[in-house]
């Protein structure tokens, strides 16, 4: 139990940070701008592309997700996991197959 | 055993009859074993213990034939329900309206009705609608049910084959007078249905 | 830790006598020691669920003959919804978890604590204020609830009854179901003895790890949902108000995400109770570990999966009756699996009759019942005429009550001498479990018959052709309650005044919790145990 | 050994293990908002015309600029680590009271956003609102819902890293024990996460 104290420091750069937050400024920027083009029904796929992409920044370099051990990592999955099969199966019953 | 009063119902009590056998089948299996086991290596006639770790061959035959029986089960419930769930086209149309806690049925030439009156050997489509909370309509004899709720088009639809008043019942609670909202379902020959209707 | 003095003196302290910072009624409910947190829950549970059976015993007694027999329709449906709440809310989704889980978890993983204990205290607090709210709506101004369990829109949103209480109530037990099960996840992460790898865990962490992901992932869906339907009450938002737009059968939906899987929040831990049981008292090895282990997690899995089978005569699609109702089949072979398992676990055994183990037995006898009606119910054609009648009644109550309930009863009588120190009398728990087991089925068995033939639930009345059922049911309900009085008496009288014991390992048992003492010190163990074998060796039937 | 609500403290220390009760506890956030998420998808399929009309009365730039205050804060939230684990407490500091900074702009934000929409009388129950149509007032009714939500937890997480901060000055959280600063932040950028999503699918779907 006390053998535990395993303090290794985790953590990336000030750059990688920086970089990391550059290009989620850009990926709004893309998302506003496309917002303006038509589309039609992919707009809205688009859209969410980029959010995805966000969040993925955000959760592998913001969150430490890359440095974390692999359970960390199954988590995640089970949980993003869940949801989007939620959604897949609310979906059954609304669109039209 | 309640009434059988179409083709449907008689699907559904043969898949009823099919599904409870296999039940009872699996409920006594496991039940005479729970009592054998319990008797026959009861401590005092076997005071010592033998381990069993399992067995790879057991766990992958009952994965395998409940899997089986199962789907098949699942199989002959999606038959008869893909039956109640398209209407014929030829069906007879007649809304019904829930609110509570009473039924109004509105036929195409406008008469209204407490009581569901009509002819036998005749599809009827029931299209079911709310004006507050959630109902269901619900015909026991009939086999069927179906949610009447606002702002949402459901129907379902039956054929009866026999004469006769059967209860219709909201299924759905709905508040203080739910039990009290039972009405009949009344089949009636076809020449009297007509003379319901005109009059 | 490594003063001896102290851990010689804590050697003769149980947990029961161990002096905190605080001592009397403080040294109880500011401890942040697991066990004295699962005694708190076990009282103030215990507690709840003899005024939930209370109103049950009511609800039947209304039901004895058609029209009004003692209560009258609004408070009738107010007495199903509280009891719908009562037992499930504060009964049985906490029960086995916060009882049992919190007193026995740690101690069969070979750990001091949970992983968060100030968290765990904080659950039973509100736990605490969530109870208090429910009872607190019962009697304000306005009305008991009585919208049922299921708080189906729009009729939550109409009714002039305290329901926004009972919703934020709701939204408070979930919240403290969550960080319970988010407390035992991260306990049995992280601190598993050493040599304690995952397939070296008794079944019962296995059963409370797989819940743990089904409280920590649905529940919030119900969470959010409740707090919608306050909005609707509180400013018209108009998400719920079919006026306004509001689509009923969303809200089944987004109610049934959560609620299936609380099916399985409240059988899954049972199970692992049972698979202790079965073992403990037929003195071998269990049948197929990790079949049951596994199984565990494949029912949390695909029980998330299989919420519309409530739905089916809601109006859904074809293709979501047909997906949900497919999915629902699958979710019955993991619990076959165990079914076998457990009954092939008897094989060869040394069984003993203990009171324990006559529950764990009744409890797979229901609970067989009880899944093979569900599957009558996830058959389209069949749930179609079954769905809101009685019959499910009698399923979910199979179901729920004779698993959540009989694992209680048999969990207690297996481990109250574990956690007291102190023995019940046998015969008078026998005795109390034929009560129990026969009352059981004469009550809830009828209610398939009457379901069939088409007695709607949730009735006041009910035609004059369902009396003999309602009559039989009834009956049943009053034998049931004597079992349960004598359960409770012997119970009581066994803490208060049952003979004192020692001894650690009363039943034969292998897992840990056997090799601490009777009852357990302040932090289990005086070292920690290191894991060199499997959970249910039982060495001595090896040949 | 004295007192039984430090043991757990002072014993037993496992960073590991508060990470993944806060992780699991992200996870609840999560689904808490996948419900309403789920809500908006369902109701954006069914009235698709009327939440395009309806989000026309959004202020695309606002959105964006609080997006970009948001990924910003988030940022200055994962310096204030690095800061700390390098040993400058100030900078630390100093980037966790910029986050409750850009936190309260885009409070200020919100708040001039969801007065004008008050304004014109887009309010739940609102006359005007109700004279829409159905599509509009499900979207208007999710709109504030689901920003309302996430604003709360904003002042949560606010709140949270004020508390951070305290602990920084009296050193509770430290070079070597950061968990606490780590757990906030992670609590910070899950709140980013979702108004990733709610910005597109309020503000970009005109």
């Amino acid at each position: 139990m006390e053998g535990k104290d395993k303090h290794t420091i985790h953590n990336h750069s000030y750059t990688a940070y920086i970089i990391v937050w550059l290009a989620l400024l850009t990926f709004t920027a893309i998302t506003v701008a496309v917002a303006g083009i038509n589309f039609g029904n992919s707009t809205i796929a688009i859209a969410l592309i980029i959010a995805s992409i966000k969040t993925y920044l955000v959760l592998t370099i913001f969150m430490h997700l890359k440095l974390e051990n692999k359970t960390f990592k199954i988590f995640v999955i089970i949980a993003i996991f869940f949801l989007v099969i939620s959604f897949i199966l609310l979906f059954s019953d609304y669109s039209n197959i | 055993m309640i009434a059988q009063v179409s083709n449907y119902t008689q699907s559904v009590d043969n898949t009823f009859i099919i599904v409870t056998g296999i039940c009872v089948f699996f409920l006594l299996l496991i039940t005479v074993l729970l009592v054998f086991f319990s008797i026959r290596y009861n401590k005092k006639r076997n005071p010592k213990a033998l381990n069993i770790h399992g067995s790879t061959k057991l766990e992958v035959i009952w994965t395998i034939i409940p899997t089986l029986i199962v789907l098949y089960i699942f199989w002959i419930g999606w038959v008869d329900y893909k039956e109640l769930a398209n209407a014929p086209k030829d069906s007879m149309v007649i809304q019904a309206t829930a609110s509570m806690w009473q039924w109004k049925f509105t036929y195409s030439n406008g008469k209204v009705a407490d009581t569901l009156y009509v002819p036998v050997n005749q599809n009827i489509k029931m299209k079911l609608n709310a004006t507050d909370v959630d109902h269901s309509f619900y015909i026991p004899a009939f086999r069927i049910k179906r949610d009447a709720m606002p702002n949402t088009n459901n129907s379902t639809w039956f054929n009866a084959e026999k004469l006769g008043s059967y209860t219709l019942f909201c299924a759905e609670y709905c508040g203080l007078n739910h039990s009290k909202m039972i009405t009949k379902l009344k089949v009636v020959s076809k020449e009297d249905f007509n003379n319901w209707l005109n009059k | 830790m490594t003063d001896n003095s102290i851990a010689i003196k804590k050697e003769h302290e149980s947990y029961l006598e161990h002096k905190g910072k605080y001592s009397g009624l403080f040294g109880w409910i500011l401890s942040t020691d697991h066990k004295r947190i699962a005694i708190l829950y076990l009282v103030v549970i215990s507690a709840w669920f003899l005024i939930g059976v209370t109103l049950g015993f009511l609800i039947r007694l209304e039901l004895f003959t058609t029209g009004e027999t003692i209560i009258g329709p609004q408070t009738y449906n107010s007495f199903f919804t509280v009891h719908g709440i009562i037992m499930l809310f504060l009964f049985v989704i906490p029960g086995i978890p916060a009882i049992f889980g919190n007193f026995f978890l740690p101690i069969m993983i070979g750990a001091k604590d949970v992983a968060f204990p100030r968290l765990n205290l904080f659950t039973w607090y509100l736990y605490v204020l969530g109870s208090v709210l429910v009872i607190t709506s019962v009697f304000l101004p306005g009305g008991a609830p009585d919208s049922g369990w299921t708080f189906y829109i729009p009729y939550s949103v109409r009714t002039g009854t305290n329901m926004i209480i009972t919703l934020s109530a709701a939204f408070i037990l979930g919240f403290s179901s969550i960080l319970t099960g988010l407390n035992f996840i991260v306990t049995i992460h992280r601190m598993r003895a050493p040599g304690m790898g995952w397939f070296k865990m008794p079944l019962f962490p296995w059963a409370l790890y797989a819940t743990g992901w089904i409280q920590v992932l649905v529940t919030p869906i119900i969470g959010i949902t409740l707090l919608l339907i306050i909005f609707e009450r509180l400013f018209g938002v108009g998400l719920f108000d079919p006026s306004l737009g509001g689509d009923p059968v969303l809200y089944q939906h987004l109610f049934w995400i959560y609620s299936h899987p609380a099916v399985y929040i409240m059988a899954v831990p049972a199970m692992g109770v049972i698979s202790e049981l079965i073992t403990v008292y037929s003195h071998k090895t269990i049948f197929g570990y990790k079949a049951i282990a596994f199984s565990s997690l494949a029912i949390a899995l695909f029980g998330s999966l299989v919420w519309g089978h409530h739905m089916f005569s809601s109006g859904m699609s074809d293709t979501a009756n047909f997906v949900f109702s497919l999915i629902t089949f699958v979710v019955a072979i993991p619990s076959a699996i165990k079914v076998f398992n457990w009954t092939a676990t008897l094989y060869k055994g040394s069984i003993e009759l203990e009171p324990p183990m006559l529950f764990a037995l009744a409890f797979i006898f229901l609970f067989t019942i009880g899944g093979l009606t569900g599957i009558m119910q996830g058959t389209l054609s069949l749930d179609i005429h079954l769905t809101d009648t009685t019959f499910i009644v009698g399923h979910f109550h199979y179901v729920i009550f004779g698993t959540a309930g009989f694992g209680v009863f048999g969990g207690l009588y297996h481990w109250i001498p574990k956690m007291f120190g102190r023995l019940y009398n046998k015969k008078m728990a026998k005795v109390s479990f034929w009560f129990l087991f026969i009352g059981f089925n004469i009550l809830y068995f009828p209610m398939f018959v009457m379901g069939w033939l088409g007695m709607p639930r949730r009735s006041y009345d009910y035609l004059p052709e369902y009396q003999i059922y309602h009559e039989i049911s009834t009956v049943g309900s009053w034998i049931l309650i004597i079992g349960l009085v004598i359960l409770v008496y012997t119970i009581i009288k066994a803490i208060k005044s049952g003979e004192r014991t020692s001894e650690m390992n009363y039943c034969g048992g292998e897992t840990l919790e056997w090799y601490v003492e009777t009852p357990p010190t302040h932090e289990n163990f005086d070292e920690v145990p290191v894991i060199t074998g499997e959970p249910y060796a039982y060495k001595q039937n090896e040949l | 050994m004295s007192s039984e609500g430090n043991v757990a403290v002072h014993v037993h220390r496992d960073d590991e293990a508060s990470k993944l009760g806060m992780w699991l506890f992200l996870f609840t956030e999560l689904t808490l908002f996948g419900g309403l998420f789920l809500m908006y998808s369902v109701y954006r399929y069914t009235h698709q015309a009327d939440f395009h009309l309806a989000a026309q009365n959004m202020n695309t730039f606002i959105g964006a600029l609080n997006t970009a205050i948001l990924l910003t804060s988030s940022l200055t939230m994962a310096l204030s680590i690095t800061a700390l684990q390098r040993g400058s407490k100030k900078l630390s500091l100093s980037f966790q009271a910029i986050t409750i900074f850009f936190g309260l702009i885009f409070l200020v934000n919100k708040y001039f956003e969801w007065s004008h929409e008050f304004h014109i009388g887009n309010f739940p129950g609102s006359e005007s609102l109700l004279n829409k149509s159905q599509g509009e007032i499900l979207f208007f009714g999710l709109y504030y819902v689901m920003t309302g939500l996430h604003g709360l937890h904003v002042i949560i997480g606010m709140a949270v890293i004020a508390v951070m901060m305290k602990f920084t000055i009296n050193n509770v959280i430290t070079r070597t024990n950061y968990v606490k600063l780590e757990a906030a932040g992670l609590y910070w950028h899950l709140v980013d996460v979702i108004w990733i999503f709610l910005f597109p699918l309020f503000y970009l779907i005109s």
